[in-house]
């Protein structure tokens, strides 16, 4: 058998691979570029990055949960313009889609970080964070489909870059921002980011991350991603999906494509293996070898009853 | 630079109570390994515990391609260390951390060791590397502990020739006290020398021996013990708060720092 | 020192402790009687009962996933006439309150359960379950405040045993429904229920869950059933929360009463350790001694930052 | 009634490829474990994975108050029962299961075991138990398996003095062919007496089975294969639809059917 086709597309970007990493888990690239070969992902999804520089949280700002992981980073970077000066030359050297995720807490933050970064060069594909549950606000556009459709229709005005507008799994109804999200201009979706959670340390009776909550992910949250991935590849099948919570495996993988998405991030699962993306990579590549399927979009969505 | 290495465990083996030595076949890491060094162990086999935990490495055999970690048996992922036989495997990723003990180059410098609980395999490694380096270095190592019974490495370090002081909470041997109450006469002691104090331990020793440093303007590193979910620089979990205003990532801007540019609080 | 005390208040309810079973996990007793003493507990929680006898959903029903569980029983019992007849005099040997959980598709379906179980004698309180995603409509109350107020009046005007309702996490604001149910006369709250999520087998490239969506309980949702205890006591601190979700051992039962849980239930533990519900029970009277804390009330809500 | 034991382990060794005898101090379970009986056994010690894993009670010495259990190495629960040294504890429920295997009363019997892979365990167990209860039982085993190398139990019962009969699927030992080309002429060789055929094994296998033995209106028990999230009967995640309708719990209304009981899907 030949070699299969593992090429997928998001929006305008056409991926190597389906596998790409989670925004806030592969920091902005050198860290991880003395570990893996860049060149070997479908894309680098960078850490959010804001107008101005932030400290983030306190720490603690992780604590270990079953099987999961809580964060309450809070969104620290040291801003787009520093990012666009000393962080992005360095993406440039690699043969890599680059995705920067943005966050703001007013449309007029995304819009002015998606046109910097849109006129920087260099940036592939744009991932709109609405749903990062560690600041306050974080998640104001995530619940609101009315807010969500606002925020992408402004800053699909600026750029002509792949928009992705990253999902909280925070609502009632994911379907319903999808569809706002897409309807105002998202050319794909990314989901989920984490879940609201706590822990308390009983000995102390305090709440063990400063923030009080986090962001729940890792393996735990695996059946609550691959639910939601589903949902909105029902609803919206024709929009391209990165999906993504605790995938740690090939298998993890192969699941979530099943499930609908067209690729796949690694977030938590670099933490433990650092090579977790090119190992995931590999192995999709051995499963479709194995099953002889030849295109690696043949999987998506195609779980059966 | 940081890989996975599934060592072949070597030995095994109790030296105080709750605490092992653990030795593996890891040659690229051996290669590797300077003082201040870090790796992180996984032992779980699915998902609970998630995270690796983090170990200094203690001694390393260049020649025949081995390291060992000191390591106090104190939850899931110790537990699992200490379970492990000769023979099977150890899963670790290191060398890890960006910024090491920096042996002070200055000729006559008195190399001042202050450790306290697993605070101490890393300063081992130091004493060990220095004596390497230099022919009779100066060293005076400063051994913490609660009890008598949960002193490490003393007499190994005596046995290599090293100037070993104790201080016991509870005055079960050596000194009675803190060892801040041994530094503080060991450095009136060296006052004629260059001095270079490095420190590991727990948080609240390691401040007192950074404020009684800086107090006598003496210079002292210390390897900060912080939680390092990921240990590569991409989580951002380890961060510290320093005196500049920065807020840096331990296991790569670290986990060694100079006492003054740590804001405790 | 003496005994601590371990009594707590829900509704009209004194519970001995502050340890009840979940709904689903206990079945209706005796087959746990023959395990726990249930005269140990605060109270014993029957699983779902509706008006007719249900089948429930087809296998698999259970699949486990990492730290947890996907459920997709689909409320099988025999209807309530069969519990009254059959079950009721079993319970009622036991000197312990005995809460049945009701479900239904209508509000007239939770209203006749109410009355008849109100006029059979032996049954203590009514635990309202809006939230079970296992289903088609069972969650419909769940994620409307408008529609969960009305059924918890309607409920009310027919009974005056006391009234718990059992929230679903699946929402966007659980706050919201809560007071909506407190303000219709809801004694109490239940919280989580499970959280809605799926499984796929990569080889047959099925659903693992003939339901194809099921609930997740576990150690995996503590953290956000969690968060959920403590978002909701912040904003009702005077109404008394059933707190839940991976509860394992006192610790996690603690950390629950920390957060504003006034009692707890043990749900997939159970399955796990037959007996964990009575030895929370014990470990949680042995957390209060060994604290110097002479009243288990002292602990709920008492986190701090 | 089911209750947990941490039990000791005496002894847990290798009997063919992958499968391990894994025996126990357990005396409240061998006092009161019947033929069909099952266990379910914990080896995680965190949450993943989190649920017990069921195992037929294999062989029970009441005098020692010793259990033991036969298991397939396949995934997390049976490598940490592999990995159990004498002297260890074995986390176990039991005994559980509501109906189990009934020996046919009638004086005259033929009594025709029928199992495959950890199907034969139980059947063993049967067969001992029918050995002590009657004097000269007439029981034939039939033992079904893909390979001669995966073949449970046939020396353990041949030195019994059992008439064990063998099917593996590629002939490499016994008849080629599949538990039901021996069971079948079988029966017919046993037709002039009162039969009943016990079958555990894989659900493909028990069904052929039960057709068989319905067509020939002979008296079949299974003991269905089926996940048991509890074991307990609370969970109804067991469950199996009945011929009558029912929708019963394999642990509490089962193992053990009828094989006319049973709806197969
Ligand atoms: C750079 C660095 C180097 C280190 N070097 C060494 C070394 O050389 N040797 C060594 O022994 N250790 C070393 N440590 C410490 C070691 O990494 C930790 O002790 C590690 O957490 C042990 O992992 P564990 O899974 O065995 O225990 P954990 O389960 O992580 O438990 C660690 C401690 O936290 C407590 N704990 C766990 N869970 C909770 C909870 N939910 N609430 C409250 N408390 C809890 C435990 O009781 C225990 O005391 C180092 C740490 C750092 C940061
Ligand atoms: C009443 C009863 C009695 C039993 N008695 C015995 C006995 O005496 N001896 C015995 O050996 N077994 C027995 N079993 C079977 C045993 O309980 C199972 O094999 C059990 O699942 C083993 O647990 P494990 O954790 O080792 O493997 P598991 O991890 O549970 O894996 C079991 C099987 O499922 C497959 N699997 C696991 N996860 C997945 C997944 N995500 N997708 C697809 N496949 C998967 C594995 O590859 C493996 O083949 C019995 C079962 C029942 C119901
Ligand atoms: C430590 C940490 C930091 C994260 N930071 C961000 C972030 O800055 N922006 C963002 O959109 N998502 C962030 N996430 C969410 C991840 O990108 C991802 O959506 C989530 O973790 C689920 O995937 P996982 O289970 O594979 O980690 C972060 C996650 C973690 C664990
Ligand atoms: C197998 C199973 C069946 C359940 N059935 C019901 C039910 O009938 N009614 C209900 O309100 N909740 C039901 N639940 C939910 C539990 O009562 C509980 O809310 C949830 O499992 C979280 O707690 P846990 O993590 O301790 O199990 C069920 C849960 C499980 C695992
Ligand atoms: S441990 Fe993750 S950034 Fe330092
Ligand atoms: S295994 Fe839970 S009811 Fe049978």
């Amino acid at each position: 058998m030949t070699t299969p086709n593992t090429a997928v597309k998001i929006g305008k970007l056409t991926l190597r691979n389906p596998i790409v990493t989670g925004s806030g888990t592969f920091g902005f690239g050198p860290e991880m570029a003395n570990i893996v070969d860049l060149n070997k992902l479908g894309a680098v999804v960078v850490k959010s990055t804001s107008r101005e520089a932030r400290l983030g949280n306190p720490t603690p700002r992780i604590v270990e949960t079953p099987s999961g992981i809580l964060n309450a980073i809070g969104l620290q970077n040291s801003g787009v313009d520093n990012f666009i000066a000393e962080k992005l030359p360095f993406l440039r050297n690699y043969d890599v889609p680059i995705i920067v995720n943005l966050v703001g807490t007013e449309v007029a933050d995304y819009v002015h970080l998606a046109e910097k970064l849109t006129a920087a060069g260099g940036v592939h594909g744009l991932e709109i964070n609405i749903s990062c549950p560690n600041v306050s606000h974080g998640c104001d556009f995530a619940v609101d489909p009315v807010l969500t459709a606002e925020l992408i229709r402004e800053v699909r005005k600026v750029t002509d870059l792949t928009l992705i507008t990253k999902l909280s799994p925070n609502v009632t109804d994911m379907v319903l921002i999808a569809r706002a999200a897409v309807d105002a201009g998202s050319d794909a979706l990314s989901l989920i980011n984490t879940l609201i959670g706590t822990a308390i340390d009983i000995r102390r009776r305090k709440f063990r991350l400063a923030n009080i909550t986090g962001g729940l992910s890792g393996p735990a949250v695996k059946p609550i991603a691959l639910r939601c991935v589903w949902q909105v590849h029902r609803a919206l099948p024709n929009v391209p999906l990165i999906g993504m919570g605790g995938i740690m495996s090939a298998t993890d993988a192969v699941e979530f494509l099943l499930a609908g998405a067209t690729a796949v991030a690694i977030g938590t699962a670099t933490f433990v293996n650092p090579t977790a993306a090119t190992d995931v990579a590999a192995g999709l590549e051995a499963y479709l070898v194995e099953n002889g399927i030849n295109d690696v979009n043949a999987l998506v969505g195609a779980v059966t009853q | 630079m940081p890989h996975q290495v599934f060592a072949r465990v070597l030995s095994n083996d109790p030296i105080i109570a709750g605490h092992q030595v653990i030795t593996c076949d890891a040659p690229s890491l051996a290669a590797e390994a300077q003082p201040g060094h870090f790796v992180n162990v996984l032992t779980a086999e699915r998902s609970d515990p998630l995270l690796r935990k983090p170990f200094s490495v203690y001694t390393v055999d260049r020649d025949r391609g081995q390291i060992s970690l000191l390591y106090s048996i104190v939850g899931a992922t110790t537990e699992g260390m200490a379970r492990k036989r000769p023979g099977e495997i150890l899963d670790i990723v290191g060398p890890l951390g960006g910024r090491l003990f920096q042996a002070d180059p200055r000729p006559n410098a008195a190399h001042i060791m202050v450790g306290g609980g697993y605070g101490v395999p890393p300063l081992v490694f130091l004493s060990r590397e220095l004596r390497l380096a230099q022919s009779e270095p100066n060293i005076t190592f400063i051994i913490g502990a609660r009890r008598k019974d949960l002193l490490l490495c003393e007499a190994e370090l005596i046995a290599a020739g090293v100037d070993a002081r104790v201080a016991t909470e509870d005055g079960s041997h050596g000194i009675s006290g803190r060892v801040t109450d041994v530094l503080e006469p060991l450095l009136l002691e060296k006052s004629g020398l260059p001095v270079t104090v490095y420190c590991c331990g727990p948080t609240p020793m390691m401040r007192a021996v950074a404020e009684l440093c800086l107090r006598l303007g003496v210079t002292c590193q210390l390897s900060v013990e912080v939680a390092m979910p990921c240990g590569i620089g991409v989580c951002m979990g380890c961060v510290l708060d320093l005196t500049d205003g920065r807020r840096v990532r331990c296991c790569v801007d670290g986990p060694v720092f100079e006492a003054a540019e740590v804001k405790w609080s």
